[in-house]
């Protein structure tokens, strides 16, 4: 029973760190229909930045992750204007072609300046705490992650639904000509879109440091399950992004215990398929 | 005479470089109420387009009180005050018909103000506020229409374009659409209008243009068309 | 079209040697790792270094005059790019042999494309043991296999058991789930097996992989006395770390040539790196061992980014590069033939192998290779087994999280 | 015997009965024509006849087999083809190879098929637009497309979905002579109209929905002096308009 | 005018066919073995894409899961040769066969879904196989098989020195797959993948079973994708999960294609053979510098050309063909 507990709690604080990657896939893809395939990249790019700002400045990552979202936010931004904006309106599939060539510079350019070696902060404030609650051990810095998660997910969420901003942004992924025939500035809410969705996987990847190794391979998993979280929710849908990841972490955790480890991705994939099986667009897509 | 509050000036433009509109000027005049005719494929809608910045003209410019808007971005020229509902009605489909017509309005921060619009404009268009909680992309195609020109209003444009405004609407409500538009004509607002119904439009409207393969082939006060032979021919199949 | 990419001087010999290790890709450390090594021996046989006490370092390259000249290539970690690179090595490049490729699973198909087209392939410190069972003529490999470094754990088992009066009944294995961590572990079983150890847990993972919760819960719900772990890199961090986080250890934690004998692990791990033991086969703490290394390493060091110094793995490539200078140099000729049997004819001296010696039996196994058991005690590797070598008695069993 | 006969047909969506309990049968060539207000449930109809939604109660036989739960794509091939009135051009396939994939139904060669294409294409006057990607089309030529298109699957029974929708006057006479033709050439036709100059002259019958329910069935010299229609459906001012006209 | 565009494509034709007709004599003109392990990669890569094609871009069901079928026809080889020694063919047959079925059975649930749904439901499907065979005893699990040295020859399908005779098994895939997708273009089937891409609703009310076709499509493409499989493991004397059966070989039938020009014929040729040359020469360039200089200039590459070009080399040429026309059409008027 305490065992039971422990994997539900293991589960959720993991599903929660995926949500937060998630959240921001959600927006770019569910607003332009692009899958940024540099997703999980630009996670790793951020848990550099934090890692660099903690080694060399002396940076507590509870404190770089407002660098590392800023950072991401421009990344982002730039993403969508020098290489996005391209392919708007073109082949749906370009934009795809295009983030993959992306992640492919980003992660080796990180591989030629920062070494292949991978590094970990190892006297951050939260590393190797651990909290326990009757038994029940959870370690401080996920549970930290998490709290940011949910915090992230909330913002977002409430400037998505109950913003003239969000309206915007939800007119603009609806029918982006007619939006501009309301006065929206679609190229700015585009540009927004994609900067704020670097923000949040910028802000994800400012935390992780304290107790993950940052290495250039490192966004990959990350990105691929993102994509899962986001198609198990409903494209655009972040409360969908949020209820999938955590169940991904669930499945993950029990299945990895009660069945076998090396089937936890597995049972992670296959739940996306039973999911979508039973409702084809997603928890809550369209 | 008082100054065009729209004046286009012989402008050219196309998709992907093959051309389409062969230079078409026209001049509108505050509170007008002007309408474009012509067959299918003449270069109606590409006219607006034009105007409402959602394509670039080659070549030639377009003034809005004065000031010139062929460069502005379509989102600018809203700001200006012109409204364009185009053609195949473009709904947030997924929004429902409340959440449209406040999208409608995104200019506008004032939540009263933009209240005030809604009642307004349901007051002209009862069933919308019947189906005020019914998703765009359900309601029928009728229904479907009054809204997009609905929401085309709630920016209180100084001038308003409407495209294919009847297509698909029942003869009961071509009728009223008719009586709507000389109404919010009245009050003030200048009207473009494209339409395929020539003589619905050209009875109702000050002036008409004829347009034919991308250029304007007849011009003049609405009843003067109205006798042309050669329009009669053309475009009311008599 | 050739990629000659080299202009051999008029009237300067050269020979040609390819390297070919995972310069990018999830092993490409390791890989940059080894280049770096195969290119520091290189170096030491091309120039003269009187005080470098290694073979062929105080002469001028080889065979009276010819200059080792190094062609790099990058296979990514996968098979397929290894096995073309290897081939454009051969037949564009025109290598003498290549010398590579880390990962088991390239080295089979990559050194298939030498012995087809009779050149030398010389292997580093690829440990599946499937390799030098293959009868190949032309294949030879410095390091011990995973198969010699499993049966050295179970000694090392028995031994704390005899010696220590230890209990250690159960084992448990948690290994990457790629060739070389299936292959370690399977050794590693079969070796427990055989000593009647039982095998109470065996956790593959997915390289790369975003947690070990249910890796390490698994672990701890078994609770093994003895662990083999074939972790690489960044999950050997994520590993101790889960298994800090839930605050459970082995009584023993014994790891192949992974993640534990990285040179920088204790610099990221702190003091959380220590009490867990491995095979090594050379760590800078075995200078009184191995006293040529030290110079041999400074020049490594600068080739190196971040600067480490040598570990197990990378320096057998530097190993693998002496001894095949040694053998053409002893058969005075550059036919393939001749220096694959001076090869297997002869003995080694090679300071910078643990055993001091190189000789290889049929199949290219080197039948000198030789690893140590060694605990990280303060964040130095404490050489704890074999007796006669130790410098330290291991601490055991390691001290639970709570207590450090 | 009737081609189509439609038995108590009944469609909901969630709470809104979108067709309630219509019943009507088409006579083999004849044009049948459905009006009704906007939103009287015209569209729905047609997508329960075709196959697009499974009725919620009712039946659909067709040529005297029951086809109401049958697939879209079976009941085209009995015969029973219709096009959308929102236009679903195949986008970038070009207008030819559009009315191919109509064409297709009943011609299994490339060539024979290219050949009852092209001349649906004519009898469209598609004819000089026909290797042109169908989305350039303007919206009047998306909807000639869509009926070039259903008349090149060779169908018994043609339902148009105000295909007549965006023309001008002229361009509405052009169609309304093709569709004569087409009836000539034995096809029955279901057509949905809002402009009634196009489809006064030609209908056998009427069939007038409104509020999901038939008001009204009957010639179309009946139906304009039906008071409920009137009221319904044309408005005083157009019904005194198109009975001025008929004189 | 009419005989006119029909002659100008003649002439392509022609043109097409002479190269073509020069392929076979190719291994004569080239000494180089690493050009021909270009060629042969770009034959069998253009020929992959093409099978993805008929799918992804003709009937426009995006799968990023064809490393499965691909993976399949690997390990059907692979299994012939390494587990059962024998020769390569019928496991290959056999392997494509499963594909295709495996293609049917998992399309079932998955073409409920449309667009990114399905794509990302492919892709998962990829990781699962690819998770599954790492574990699967039978089939080597994450070991692997590893050829053994066989004799040289058509019957082992194997060659060791010259690369004339997988030089010319690929030229072969290369004929039957293209050839294949000719023949589809060119008739109904054709036109109904296209029209199910383009509209599945309107397909279906012109009388196309659109589940028949998506099926029929994803039956083809997983068999023509298996035997490409085969070869690659006969090519690369091993087979393993994360090198046929990745996501990241998957990400190269997509790629190949969008790059060349997707649902289009030329496409996945031009694809492979920008792609792919590219691929290789920037490693052999400069891949062992180890910083990963090859990858970082081919990635740049893929994203200019992207920015250049968003509907691939297909839209180049046609933009270039554009030009040339309205060109000509001045120089006429
Ligand atoms: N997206 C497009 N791409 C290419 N050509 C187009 C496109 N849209 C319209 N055209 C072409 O431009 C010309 C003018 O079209 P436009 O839509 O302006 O006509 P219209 O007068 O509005 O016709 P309709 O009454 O049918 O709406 C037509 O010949 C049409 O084929
Ligand atoms: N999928 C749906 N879900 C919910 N309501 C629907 C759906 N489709 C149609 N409706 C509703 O059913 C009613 C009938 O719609 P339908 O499209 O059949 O009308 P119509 O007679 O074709 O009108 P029009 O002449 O304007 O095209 C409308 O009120 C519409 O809002
Ligand atoms: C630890 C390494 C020397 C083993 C290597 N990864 C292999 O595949 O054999
Ligand atoms: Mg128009
Ligand atoms: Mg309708």
């Amino acid at each position: 029973m305490e065992m039971l507990i422990q994997l539900i709690l293991d589960g959720l604080v993991n599903g929660m760190l995926y949500a937060l990657v998630a959240v921001g896939l959600s927006l770019i893809w569910g607003v332009m229909d692009v899958i940024n395939f540099a997703h999980g990249e630009f996670l790793m790019v951020a848990m550099y930045l934090s890692y660099w700002l903690g080694f060399l400045l002396n940076v507590d990552p509870l404190l770089s992750l407002v660098a590392s979202g800023a950072f991401l936010f421009i990344v982002g931004a730039l993403t969508y204007k020098l290489i996005i904006s391209h392919t708007i309106g073109k082949s749906a599939m370009s934009a795809l072609l295009a983030t993959f060539g992306l992640s492919m510079v980003l992660k080796n350019v990180c591989l030629n300046r920062f070494s292949p070696n991978f590094r970990l902060l190892s006297d951050s404030w939260l590393t190797g705490k651990t909290m326990n609650l009757g038994g029940v051990l959870l370690p401080v810095p996920q549970l930290v992650t998490g709290i940011f998660a949910l915090v992230v997910v909330a913002v977002v969420y409430v400037m998505v639904h109950r913003t003239r901003l969000g309206w915007a942004i939800q007119a603009t992924a609806m029918d982006k000509e007619a939006a501009e025939l309301m006065g929206i500035n679609t190229e700015g809410i585009y540009v927004l879109v994609f900067g704020l969705g670097g923000a949040c996987v910028g802000v994800a990847g400012g935390l992780m440091p304290s107790y993950m190794a940052v290495h250039p391979e490192v966004g990959t998993l990350f990105g691929l399950l993102a994509f899962v979280c986001v198609a198990m929710g409903g494209f655009g849908s972040i409360p969908g992004a949020l209820l999938a990841a955590l169940l991904i972490g669930l499945v993950e955790s029990l299945c990895g215990f009660y069945i076998a480890p090396v089937f936890k991705y597995v049972a992670v994939f296959g739940l996306y398929l039973v999911v979508v099986m039973f409702r084809p667009k997603g928890f809550f897509g369209w | 005479m008082t100054d065009p509050i729209l004046k286009v000036d012989n402008i050219l433009t196309g998709y992907d470089g093959v051309p389409v509109i062969h230079g078409i000027s026209l001049d509108i005049n505050p509170g007008e109420l002007v309408a474009i005719v012509g067959a299918n494929g003449a270069g109606k809608t590409s006219t607006m387009r034009t105007i409402a910045g959602l394509m670039k003209p080659t070549a030639g410019s377009i003034h809005f009180n004065g000031e010139d808007i062929s460069r502005l971005p379509a989102h600018m020229v809203l700001r200006r005050g012109i409204s364009y509902v185009p053609e195949g009605r473009r709904l947030f489909s997924k929004l429902t018909v409340r959440e449209n017509l406040v999208l409608g309005a995104y200019m506008e921060k004032d939540k009263h103000e933009i209240e005030g619009r809604i009642e307004e404009l349901y007051r002209l268009f009862p069933v919308l506020e019947s189906r005020s909680s019914q998703v765009a992309e359900t309601l029928s195609g009728g229904e479907q229409q009054m809204l997009a020109i609905a929401r085309g209003m709630m920016s209180k444009p100084r001038l308003l374009m409407l495209d294919e405004m009847s297509l698909g609407l029942m003869p009961a409500l071509v009728e009223k659409m008719m009586d709507t538009i000389v109404q919010v004509n009245r009050n003030g607002v200048t009207i473009l209008l494209v339409e395929q119904m020539v003589q619905e439009a050209l009875e109702i409207a000050h002036r008409g243009y004829v347009l034919q393969t991308g250029r304007i082939v007849e011009s003049g006060p609405a009843e003067s068309l109205l006798d042309s032979e050669q329009v009669r021919k053309a475009y009311m199949g008599m | 079209v050739g990629f000659a990419g080299t202009t051999v001087l008029a009237g300067e010999k050269v020979i040609k040697i390819g390297t070919l290790f995972p310069l990018t890709g999830p092993c490409a450390l390791a890989g940059q790792r080894c280049q770096a090594s195969v290119a520091t021996a290189a170096e030491v046989i091309n120039n003269q270094y009187p005080d470098i006490n290694v073979p062929l370092a105080a002469q001028k390259g080889i065979l009276d005059g010819y200059r080792i000249e190094l062609v790099h290539a990058d296979h990514q970690g996968k098979p397929d790019v290894g096995k073309s690179e290897a081939e454009r090595l051969f037949n564009q490049e025109g290598v003498y042999a290549i010398i590579g490729s880390y990962n088991s699973s390239v080295t089979k198909p990559a050194s298939f494309v030498a012995e087809r087209k009779k050149k030398i392939f010389m292997c580093g410190c690829s440990s599946s043991a499937a390799l030098t069972k293959r009868k190949f003529k032309r294949f030879f490999r410095m390091a011990p296999t995973d198969e010699t470094e499993s049966m050295e754990f179970v000694e090392v088992t028995e031994w704390l058991n005899h010696a220590g009066n230890a209990g250690l009944e159960t084992v448990g294995l948690i290994y990457e789930n790629s060739e070389f961590g299936k292959h370690a572990a399977d050794e590693g079983k079969k070796a427990a097996k055989a000593a009647g150890f039982k095998i109470v847990a065996d956790v593959p993972f997915s390289p790369g992989a975003t947690n070990l919760n249910s890796e390490v819960r698994t672990l701890k719900a078994n609770d093994p006395d003895v662990i083999y772990g074939a972790c690489l890199g960044g999950d050997y961090t994520l590993w101790v770390r889960t298994m800090k986080q839930m605050n459970w250890l082995p009584k023993v934690a014994m790891n192949y040539c992974t993640g534990y004998q990285d040179p920088v692990i204790t610099k990221q791990l702190g003091p959380d790196a220590n009490y867990f033991m491995g095979g090594t086969g050379y760590s800078p703490e075995f200078a009184e061992l191995m006293p040529a290394v030290a110079a041999v390493e400074k020049i490594y060091k600068k080739k190196t980014n971040p600067s480490v110094p040598f570990d197990s793995d990378s320096i057998q490539e530097a190993v693998a590069m002496f001894v095949l200078a040694q053998a053409i140099e002893k058969a005075g000729t550059l036919d393939h033939e001749k220096v694959a049997q001076t090869l297997y004819a002869n003995e080694w001296e090679s300071p910078l192998s643990l055993g001091g010696k190189v000789a290889f039996a049929e199949g290219g196994q080197n039948i000198k290779a030789k690893s140590l058991i060694t605990q990280l005690q303060g964040g130095a590797y404490k050489r704890v087994f074999p007796a006669d070598l130790a410098d330290t008695r291991p601490v055991f069993p390691m001290i639970p999280w709570g207590d450090r | 015997m009737a081609l189509i006969e439609v038995r108590n047909l009944t469609m909901k969506f969630g709470s809104l009965v979108a067709n309630d309990n219509v019943s009507f049968d088409i006579e083999p060539g004849t044009i049948v024509g459905l009006i009704g207000p906007n939103g009287a449930g015209k569209t729905t109809l047609f997508n329960c006849i075709s196959g697009v939604y499974q009725p919620s109660a009712g039946s659909v036989r067709f040529d005297g087999r029951d086809i109401t739960r049958l697939p879209a794509h079976r009941i085209a091939r009995l015969g029973a083809v219709r096009t959308f009135q929102v236009v679903h051009p195949l986008k970038d396939m070009t207008v030819l190879d559009n009315v191919l994939v109509g064409a297709f139904l009943r011609e299994s060669g490339t060539g024979r098929a290219t050949a009852v294409a092209r001349r649906c294409l004519e009898a469209c006057h598609l004819g000089d637009m026909i290797d042109r990607p169908a989305g350039d089309l303007t919206i009047g030529g998306k909807k000639r497309l869509e009926m070039a298109r259903a008349l090149a699957t060779g169908p018994k029974l043609l339902m148009l979905d105000e295909a007549m929708a965006g023309l001008t006057s002229t361009e509405v006479k052009d169609s309304v002579d093709l569709i004569r033709r087409i009836r000539a050439d034995g096809i029955t036709l279901l057509v949905v109209e809002h402009i009634m100059e196009a489809i006064m002259p030609i209908a056998d019958k009427m069939v007038v929905l409104d509020g999901g329910s038939k008001i009204a069935e009957g010639p179309p010299e009946h139906i304009i002096d039906d008071e409920r229609v009137i009221e319904a459906y044309f408005g005083q001012k157009f019904s005194k308009r198109i009975k001025a006209r008929r004189k | 005018m009419q005989n006119m565009t029909i002659d100008k494509k003649d002439v392509f034709w022609c043109a097409l066919v002479a190269v073509f007709a020069l392929l076979p004599v190719v291994p004569g003109l080239i000494t180089s073995t690493f050009t021909m392990h270009v060629l042969i990669l770009i034959l069998l890569f253009a020929s992959m894409s093409q099978a993805w094609n008929i799918l992804g871009g003709y009937c426009g069901q995006t799968s990023f899961g064809h490393s499965v079928f691909f993976g399949i026809g690997a390990y059907g080889a692979g299994m012939a040769v390494v587990t059962y020694e024998l020769v390569p063919w019928p496991g290959v047959i056999i392997a494509a066969a499963v594909a295709a079925v495996v293609a049917v059975a998992i399309s079932y649930p998955c073409f409920k879904l449309s667009g990114h749904y399905f794509a990302i439901a492919t892709f998962a499907i990829v990781e699962i196989f690819n998770r599954l065979f790492m574990v699967w005893y039978w089939v080597g699990g994450a070991l692997g098989l590893d050829y053994p040295l066989v004799d040289e020859g058509t019957l082992n399908f194997m060659w060791y020195e010259s690369k004339n005779g997988y030089y010319y098994g690929a030229l072969i895939l290369f004929g039957i797959i293209f050839g294949v997708v000719r023949w589809i273009e060119k008739h109904r089937f054709g036109y109904y993948l296209r029209a199910v891409r383009e509209g599945q609703e309107t397909a279906e009310s012109l009388g196309v079973d659109s589940t028949r076709i998506k099926l029929a499509a994803f039956g083809l493409s997983a068999f023509l994708t298996a035997l490409c499989g085969g070869f690659y493991a006969q090519y690369n004397l091993r087979v393993d999960p994360p090198m046929v059966m990745s996501l990241e070989m998957a990400m190269k039938f997509v790629l190949i294609t969008i790059l060349g020009g997707i649902g289009t014929m030329a496409g996945p040729l031009l694809g492979a053979a920008v792609l792919i040359p590219l691929q290789e020469y920037t490693r052999a360039l400069w891949g062992g510098l180890g910083g990963g200089v090859d990858l970082i200039v081919f990635g740049l590459l893929i994203v200019v050309v992207v920015i250049k070009q968003p509907m691939g080399i297909m839209g180049i040429l046609r933009d270039l063909k554009k030009r040339f026309k309205r060109t000509s059409a001045k120089g006429g008027a």
